[in-house]
């Protein structure tokens, strides 16, 4: 835990405080402004896992937004044509993962720039989708929400956690899972060396290349989750441009989590928390102030959250080199 | 850098992109085939509208120009080390600087009115760049999340002094009245000022980076803080500086492009085009005269796009896709290999530094 | 897009179609006027309708004079910004009938109209309804940027709409109708329209509108999932081309673009252009099988109010 | 019984430089081969192939019998060869633990079982009295210290062939002892070892085989018994090597250099330098002997503006210089040899040519104001190249292509090649070859004898006792003696470096 509990963190500690006293004075309203800022944070926090996942290795991936896409239009695609969810969510996973290892391909068997590498992926995922997408088509069903019995009756947690569908939990799963595999695991020590000094790792006798590509490839299939999350279970359809800047965004989270699960979980939630309050009050119709105001609160926050936390944040060292074995 | 000087002088480095080129079109053909279009004529309809005519190829140079600029600005950041994803907002807040100057002052001569509006485009983009600069220097807040941040940030904030306070008088859309016409951009034998403002940019900055102190300095801290720290380049300073020129550059774009193409600022207007300054500054491997043939060669294709779509039927995606392919191919050792055995080497350090 | 695309260059009657940003597949206004093109168009000896699709706003220009030199008979231009493009491009082009979708019109050329809609009287009798059919008294609206003038009427028409029939019923109920934040995305953004749709149902609210092409039809897929909660479409008859909304889709605030461009594209095909402005019609969708959820009373109130509001004799306030 | 190892015939080309010819070795177990060579001779190369880190162009490995796979590091691990590398294969951000550990953790399911592995290091430290922290960072800690870890990592599974690649470089002379006998007590229990070192008294007491290369070729064995220092030496460079200093004695001037009650924090905000006063005259050489890690690298940097002063001064000729401004003190006539070469001393991906030009890139002849005067730079290369015997192709070729060696001569090189007041000289030796050390030790005498004040600080006890004029002692952040070089004693140094009272 210690990467994270840092006292930069602090301001996690005021939302925590903020949002207790609002529920003290109203619960049930804050109650659903926080579950909805779940809703707004899950796919942006497994967005970033992409990021956290590749970079801890040492792949810069930019292509996230492409993966987020590529893959929720083919869990679309794949369930219409099939009619069957559970096929469209493979799919998915399936897609996120062969991007995954294009991204592995380009960037660590031909060592190109790992920046350029993600803008193609990028490019590719507008240009297909919108190219393949046909209007009309429908999805059978999405994934139903289903409430945990007992945990959902827990008055604020119940249906902030407990009533959601089950990719939320997933994804929930899949982010916690990283957190300790990559700081309490062997893979995770092999990884974040891997990521951080390469030429240790291997000198250690560990596959340098194989490592990244495996890794790149998990990633990608958590960019499945992701995209599925968001056509199967939160929306049920597809539109052009439908992750609108999702996995750009999940970059600055990444970041602002610094390379962490949980810090990017926080910082995701956080931003969630912005979005949905920011709706919040217009919903309200308290202040008159111009909408424009009220949607980029988040985004001043939190260059205003960093500046104060001055997060000199470290990237893994070795991230976005390709790894020559002779100049080891 | 005595090394990427040479670079851009060895035949290889034209002729392997022209092959890359080929490919990529040859694949996006297929496509087009399968989506039941012609490619041949799609592709004859593509040269002789966006390359084959004077006004064709006119077309193509003012799409070009806004690339090339702001294609500058984001290379200019990578020299320094800083990845200025915020090209698109930049060049947002430019725009709409320059669009007020261009209508507000009234019955100045072109002489003085032209560049005013552009040192406003110019003051407001760089005044953006150096927010992300300066939080990076003196916060250490990473200049990728800044910028991110920023994008989104001036979108809202341009399209707020817009709707309440430079919106055309009477005006339902979200727009600036027109410029005056003191402040038009003119056309040079046919050709968009704008393109030749840009290509003298370019070689401007080319030489900058390459024969002068400064671009020394920016090289330095890009490749190795720590090591230009002990020479006594001021990093602080220098990151600041990188930002804003880059900043500056992208303002420029949006400036240009108001001056001489839209005539007012209006969102929708100058979509893309900085997220599109990221394609184009790797596209030309983070070399400023690189970056030139590249940005002809997209706008060419986003001029030709419509009459590819109206004459041949080829969805416009595929543009996008064929920009991809071609990215793909140009940086993709693939080609490469078949001449002489060199890896690509890096433009870009990650996060890093 | 995979369909391969009509060329009408042996044509007698050509009719191009200029799209606002976007696809005539959008199962929103570019689709519902190439829908209203293709319609005009086989009404018509000869008659052959074509598409090109803008893919930067500052092509608009360039767009239609692709089709004016190749000596099409009439340009339908889709959406409120293509309007100054529009009329430069009439007056350049007088033996070319021009249609502008979405487009108030106050220049004098007549070769020129603009399709207009009053959006805020759709808009404001599914306020009406909404306002007879929630239970909570907490009515919502999940809308794209207010800065784009037809999303904005609706809105107000809507809001209105619910307070009509609150003072009908002598009882007050809360409106609120959330804005997308203007940009590239405003449209498109199904994953926003649906989690802001959850936050206002999660809050009581039981009848909401959900207007702005994919933004909204996030909205109405989220609600689909709500028992009990009520959803209205836009545009066109979204029973059809939302079809995942269907469990919750009780009526759609329509404005008759299909039937308003085809009428024209006729008129102009015998030569006739009335110019100025032309008012397509606005009314409701049908309630399909969600009608055994809306009382017959309120069917009836509904019907009898329809007529006064599109004649005007009821102000929308807007 | 059969060679541990045997290498026949290797050849490994890299661009420019023919690394490793032909070359021929064999080691048997309990045998100990040192690998003797000028920088850039292709010492590393050869033991980086071996280890399956490089690709040989041509040549076949046996270990223990068993041909390996080129570049099959995990191979030639399982095979029992431990190897320090001459570059710290160490990951700086983090634990020493974790660092021993990789690549064979001890665990419990996935999980790395924390606990015995720290317990694993404690005894593994214990075991050759190599001490270490094991929860420390390494990027926290002391060169020397790091190298005990890069030691201890290869020690970690029971070897049957250990290479080490110049292991005593950063040590302290009481470390290398240690080492020395560890390396002997291997032998004798039947691990081969190769060992890469430039110090040749350390040749001379652990080697029995000695194989010499020189421009990639080998130049043939020899062994201590046959030959002398001076022997290895001249066959090593190929001609006959001063190993001595001799200097005419110094005639100081007036104080060119003065410390005053110098207060310094260290990365982790720790009070490292506690109160340092110094004065370094017109034409001598200070040296500061010290235990790496007692201070000695945060008052050099403060002294050069490149870490803030908590407390005290700096003066040039009497004139306070800038806090945190490098540029500044360095206009003011101040040079810098600094400790980290690879960091702050070169930009790794640029020419040779601009790295010799880093600091005063913006000055006359380098640059005309605004402009810089590239041909000026290359002229500067080429001469510099020339005089101070970089080995490399061309001064256009990347710094990062050169041997380590090579690296320190461009640094030095830039450092010496203009005219300078004071000369701050952190371990200019370090990881450098007898003739270049001959050659480097010449120039700072000869700064000095154009009457620039020196001040040199170096963990080899050896040079600090023959460079300098007077030796100020460092230790525990302070300065605990000042002595005259006549009446120095070995030691008595040595213990005060050791924190004792004398
Ligand atoms: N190699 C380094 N070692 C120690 N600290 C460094 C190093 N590089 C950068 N820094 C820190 O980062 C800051 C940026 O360096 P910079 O040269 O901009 O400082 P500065 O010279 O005080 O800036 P300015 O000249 O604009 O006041 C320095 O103040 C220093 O604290
Ligand atoms: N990765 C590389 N690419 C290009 N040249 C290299 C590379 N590694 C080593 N060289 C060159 O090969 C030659 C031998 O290098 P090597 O490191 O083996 O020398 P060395 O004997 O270890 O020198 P030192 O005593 O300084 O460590 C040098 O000229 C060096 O410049
Ligand atoms: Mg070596
Ligand atoms: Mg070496």
């Amino acid at each position: 835990m210690k990467e994270f509990l840092t006292k930069r963190n602090s301001f996690i500690g005021i939302i925590v405080l903020a949002t207790a006293f609002l529920y003290s004075k109203d619960g049930s309203i804050t109650t659903s402004v926080v579950s909805t800022a779940t809703a707004f944070a899950l796919p942006l926090a497994l967005a970033a896992m992409v990021g956290i996942m590749c970079e801890r290795t040492g792949i810069v991936n930019i292509g996230i937004e492409g993966t987020l896409l590529t893959s929720a239009f083919a869990a679309f695609f794949v369930s219409s044509l099939t009619s069957n969810i559970l096929l469209g969510f493979a799919a998915s996973v399936a897609v996120g993962s062969l991007l995954g290892l294009l991204l592995a391909v380009m960037s660590v068997s031909w060592k190109m720039d790992q920046i350029i590498a993600g803008t193609i992926i990028n490019i590719l995922a507008t240009g297909l989708t919108s190219f393949l997408y046909v209007q009309g088509r429908t999805i059978p069903s999405t994934f139903p929400e289903y409430d945990i019995p007992k945990l959902k009756d827990i008055p604020f947690f119940g249906p902030v956690l407990f009533m959601h569908g089950p990719l939320f939990y997933f994804g929930i799963f899949v982010i916690l899972s990283l957190y300790v595999a990559l700081f309490k695991t062997t893979w995770g020590l092999r990884s974040r060396a891997v990521g951080e000094h390469p030429s240790s790792a291997d000198t250690a006798g560990v596959s340098v290349a194989r490592l990244r590509y495996i890794n790149v490839a998990i990633a990608g299939a958590i960019g499945g989750l992701a995209g599925a999350f968001l056509s199967l279970e939160l929306v049920g359809s597809f539109e052009r441009g439908f992750t609108a800047g999702k996995g750009f965004t999940a970059l600055a989270l990444m970041i602002f989590g610094r390379w962490n699960p949980l810090g990017a979980l926080a910082a995701a939630m956080f931003f969630g928390m912005t979005q949905a309050y920011a709706n919040q009050l217009m919903i309200d119709q308290v202040v008159q102030i111009p909408t424009q105001f009220i949607t980029i609160l988040p985004y001043i926050l939190t260059i205003i959250v960093l500046a104060i936390s001055a997060g000199k944040v470290r990237a893994p060292a070795a991230e976005g080199q390709p790894y020559e074995k002779e100049n080891a | 850098m005595t090394q990427t000087k040479k670079k851009s002088f060895d035949v290889g480095n034209w002729l392997i992109p022209m092959i890359a080129v080929l490919i990529a079109m040859t694949i996006a053909g297929i496509m087009m085939k399968i989506q039941g279009a012609d490619p041949f004529s799609a592709y004859k309809t593509l040269f002789t509208t966006s390359f084959g005519s004077v006004k064709g190829f006119s077309a193509t140079l003012g799409k070009a120009t806004p690339l090339v600029i702001s294609g500058l600005a984001v290379t200019i950041g990578l020299r320094a080390g800083l990845f200025n994803i915020g090209a698109q907002g930049q060049l947002i807040s430019g725009a709409l600087g320059t669009a007020w100057a261009g209508y507000t002052f009234t019955g100045l001569p072109a002489i003085i009115h032209l560049p005013i509006a552009i040192l406003f485009g110019v003051f407001f983009g760089a005044f953006v760049g150096s927010i992300a600069g300066a939080l990076k220097a003196y916060r250490g807040v990473h200049e990728v999340i800044t910028t991110i941040m920023l994008n989104s940030i001036i979108m809202g904030l341009s399209d707020y002094l817009v709707v309440y306070h430079f919106r055309e008088p009477g005006q339902l859309l979200t727009r600036t009245s027109e410029i005056q016409k003191s402040a038009r951009l003119p056309i040079l034998f046919g050709l968009p000022f704008g393109f030749f403002i840009a290509i003298a940019l370019a070689i401007l900055a080319w030489w900058v980076m390459a024969n002068t102190t400064s671009g020394f300095r920016f090289e330095t801290v890009g490749r190795n803080k720590f090591a230009a720290w002990y020479a006594g380049i001021s990093v602080k300073r220098t990151l600041v500086t990188a930002m804003m020129i880059s900043g500056g550059i992208a303002g420029l774009g949006g400036a240009i492009e108001t001056l001489g193409v839209t005539y007012r600022f209006e969102p929708a207007f100058n979509a893309g085009l900085g997220f599109d300054g990221i394609t184009i500054a790797l596209l030309g491997r983070a070399h400023p005269l690189g970056i030139i043939p590249g940005a002809i060669l997209i706008g060419g294709m986003r001029a030709g796009a419509s009459n590819m779509q109206f004459v041949a039927g080829v969805a416009t995606e595929l543009v996008d896709l064929l920009m991809a392919l071609i990215l793909f191919f140009v940086t993709a050792p693939l080609v490469t290999r078949f001449f002489k055995n060199s890896g690509s080497k890096a433009v870009t350090g990650g996060w890093g530094n | 897009q995979a369909a391969t695309k009509p060329d009408c260059s042996k044509a007698k009657f050509k009719i191009g179609v200029v799209t606002d940003l976007g696809k005539v597949d959008d199962k929103s206004f570019n689709q519902s006027a190439w829908d209203g093109a293709k319609a005009g168009a086989k009404k018509i000896s000869g008659g052959c309708a074509t598409y090109i699709e803008t893919t930067d706003s500052k092509d608009y220009a360039k767009n239609m004079a692709l089709f004016a030199d190749a000596k099409y008979n009439t340009i339908v231009t889709v959406g409120f910004l293509m309007a100054d493009a529009t009329a430069i491009a009439a007056a350049k082009y007088p033996k070319i009938k021009f249609i502008g979708v979405d487009q108030n019109n106050s220049t004098t050329n007549e070769n020129l109209t603009g399709l207009i809609f009053d959006e805020d009287k759709s808009g404001f009798l599914a306020g009406y309804l909404a306002g007879y059919l929630t239970k909570s008294n907490k009515i919502g609206g999940v809308l794209a940027a207010k800065e784009v003038p037809p999303v904005y009427r609706y809105g107000q028409g809507y809001i209105n709409g619910v307070a009509y029939a609150a003072k009908e019923q002598k009882k007050t109920i809360k409106t609120v109708v959330v804005y997308h934040e203007v940009g590239a995305t405003m449209f498109s953004d199904p994953a926003w329209g649906a989690t802001t749709a959850g936050q206002l149902l999660s809050q009581g609210y039981d009848v909401i509108f959900g207007a702005g092409g994919g933004t909204g039809n996030g909205a109405l897929a989220k609600v689909a999932k709500k028992k009990g909660a009520f959803c209205i479409g836009v545009d066109t008859d979204q029973w059809f081309t939302v079809p995942e909304a269907q469990p919750c889709l009780v009526t759609s605030a329509m404005k008759s673009l299909s039937e308003g461009v085809s009428d024209l594209v006729n008129l102009a095909s015998v030569g006739y252009s009335t110019g100025g402005e032309y008012k397509g019609d606005a009314a409701i969708a049908p309630y399909h099988a969600l009608a055994s959820r809306v009382p017959a009373a309120v069917q009836a109130k509904v019907k009898a109010l329809t007529p006064k509001v599109l004649d005007g004799t009821i102000k929308t306030g807007v | 019984m059969s060679d541990l190892l045997e290498i026949t015939g290797l050849t490994k080309q890299f661009p420019g430089v023919l690394a490793n010819d032909n070359i021929s070795l064999s080691v048997k177990s309990g045998e100990v081969v040192a690998l003797l060579g000028e920088n850039g001779a292709g010492k590393s190369t050869l033991v980086k192939t071996v280890f399956g880190l490089i690709k040989p162009d041509k040549g076949e490995i046996k270990i223990m019998g068993k041909v390996m796979e080129p570049g099959d590091t995990a191979g030639v691990i399982a095979a029992g060869v431990g190897m320090v590398h001459q570059h710290f294969q160490l990951v700086p951000v983090m634990s020493v633990t974790e660092n021993i550990i990789l690549g064979d953790e001890p665990r419990k399911a996935f999980f790395i079982d924390r606990k015995s592995a720290r317990q694993q290091v404690i005894a593994l430290s214990e075991k050759y009295g190599l001490e270490v922290d094991p929860d420390a960072i390494i990027e926290d800690l002391p060169v020397g210290m790091q190298q005990r870890v890069e030691i201890l990592k290869a020690l970690r599974k029971d070897v049957n062939l250990l290479i080490l690649d110049e292991p005593t470089a950063v040590l302290t002379p009481l470390e290398i002892d240690e080492l020395l006998v560890v390396i002997r007590n291997l032998a004798k229990s039947g691990v081969g070892v190769v060992l890469i070192t430039h110090k040749l008294h350390e040749v001379m007491a652990v080697a029995d085989r000695v194989l010499v290369l020189r421009g990639g070729k080998a130049i043939g064995f020899t062994s201590p018994k046959e030959t002398d220092e001076a022997g290895l030496a001249q066959m090593m460079v190929g001609r006959s090597v001063v190993l001595r200093v001799d200097k005419t004695p110094a005639n100081p001037g007036k104080p060119a250099l003065e410390v005053k009650g110098l207060q310094v924090l260290d990365d982790r905000k720790l009070l490292s330098v506690k109160g340092v006063d110094l004065v370094v005259h017109k034409g001598e050489i200070l040296g500061v002997a010290g235990v790496e890690g007692n201070g000695q690298r945060e008052m050099v940097e403060a002294i050069c503006g490149m870490r803030h002063r908590l407390a005290g001064q700096v003066l040039v000729d009497g004139v306070a210089t800038k806090d945190m401004h490098p540029h500044a003190v360095h206009a003011s006539g101040v040079s810098h040899i600094p400790e980290d070469r690879e960091k702050h001393g070169l930009v790794a991906s640029y020419s040779i040519a601009d790295n010799l030009v880093l600091n005063q890139f913006d000055r006359e002849p380098f640059a005309k104001g605004w402009v810089r005067n590239i041909s000026q730079v290359n002229k500067n290369a080429d001469a510099v190249v020339e005089q101070f015997d970089i080995r490399t192709p061309s001064a256009q070729n990347l710094a990062s292509s050169l041997s380590g060696g090579n690296k320190q001569k461009v640094v030095v090189a830039r450092e010496l090649s203009e005219d300078l007041k004071v000369l701050v000289a952190a371990q200019p030796t370090r990881g450098v070859d007898v003739g270049s050390i001959e050659f480097i030790h010449n120039q700072l005498i000869a700064a000095r004898d154009r009457g620039a004040a020196v001040l040199l600080v170096s963990a080899e006890l050896d040079e600090v006792l023959s460079l300098s004029d007077r030796i100020a002692v460092m230790s525990g952040g302070k300065i605990v003696a000042i002595v005259d070089s006549k009446d120095a004693d070995r030691n008595y140094i040595g213990r005060l470096m050791a924190g004792m009272k004398a």
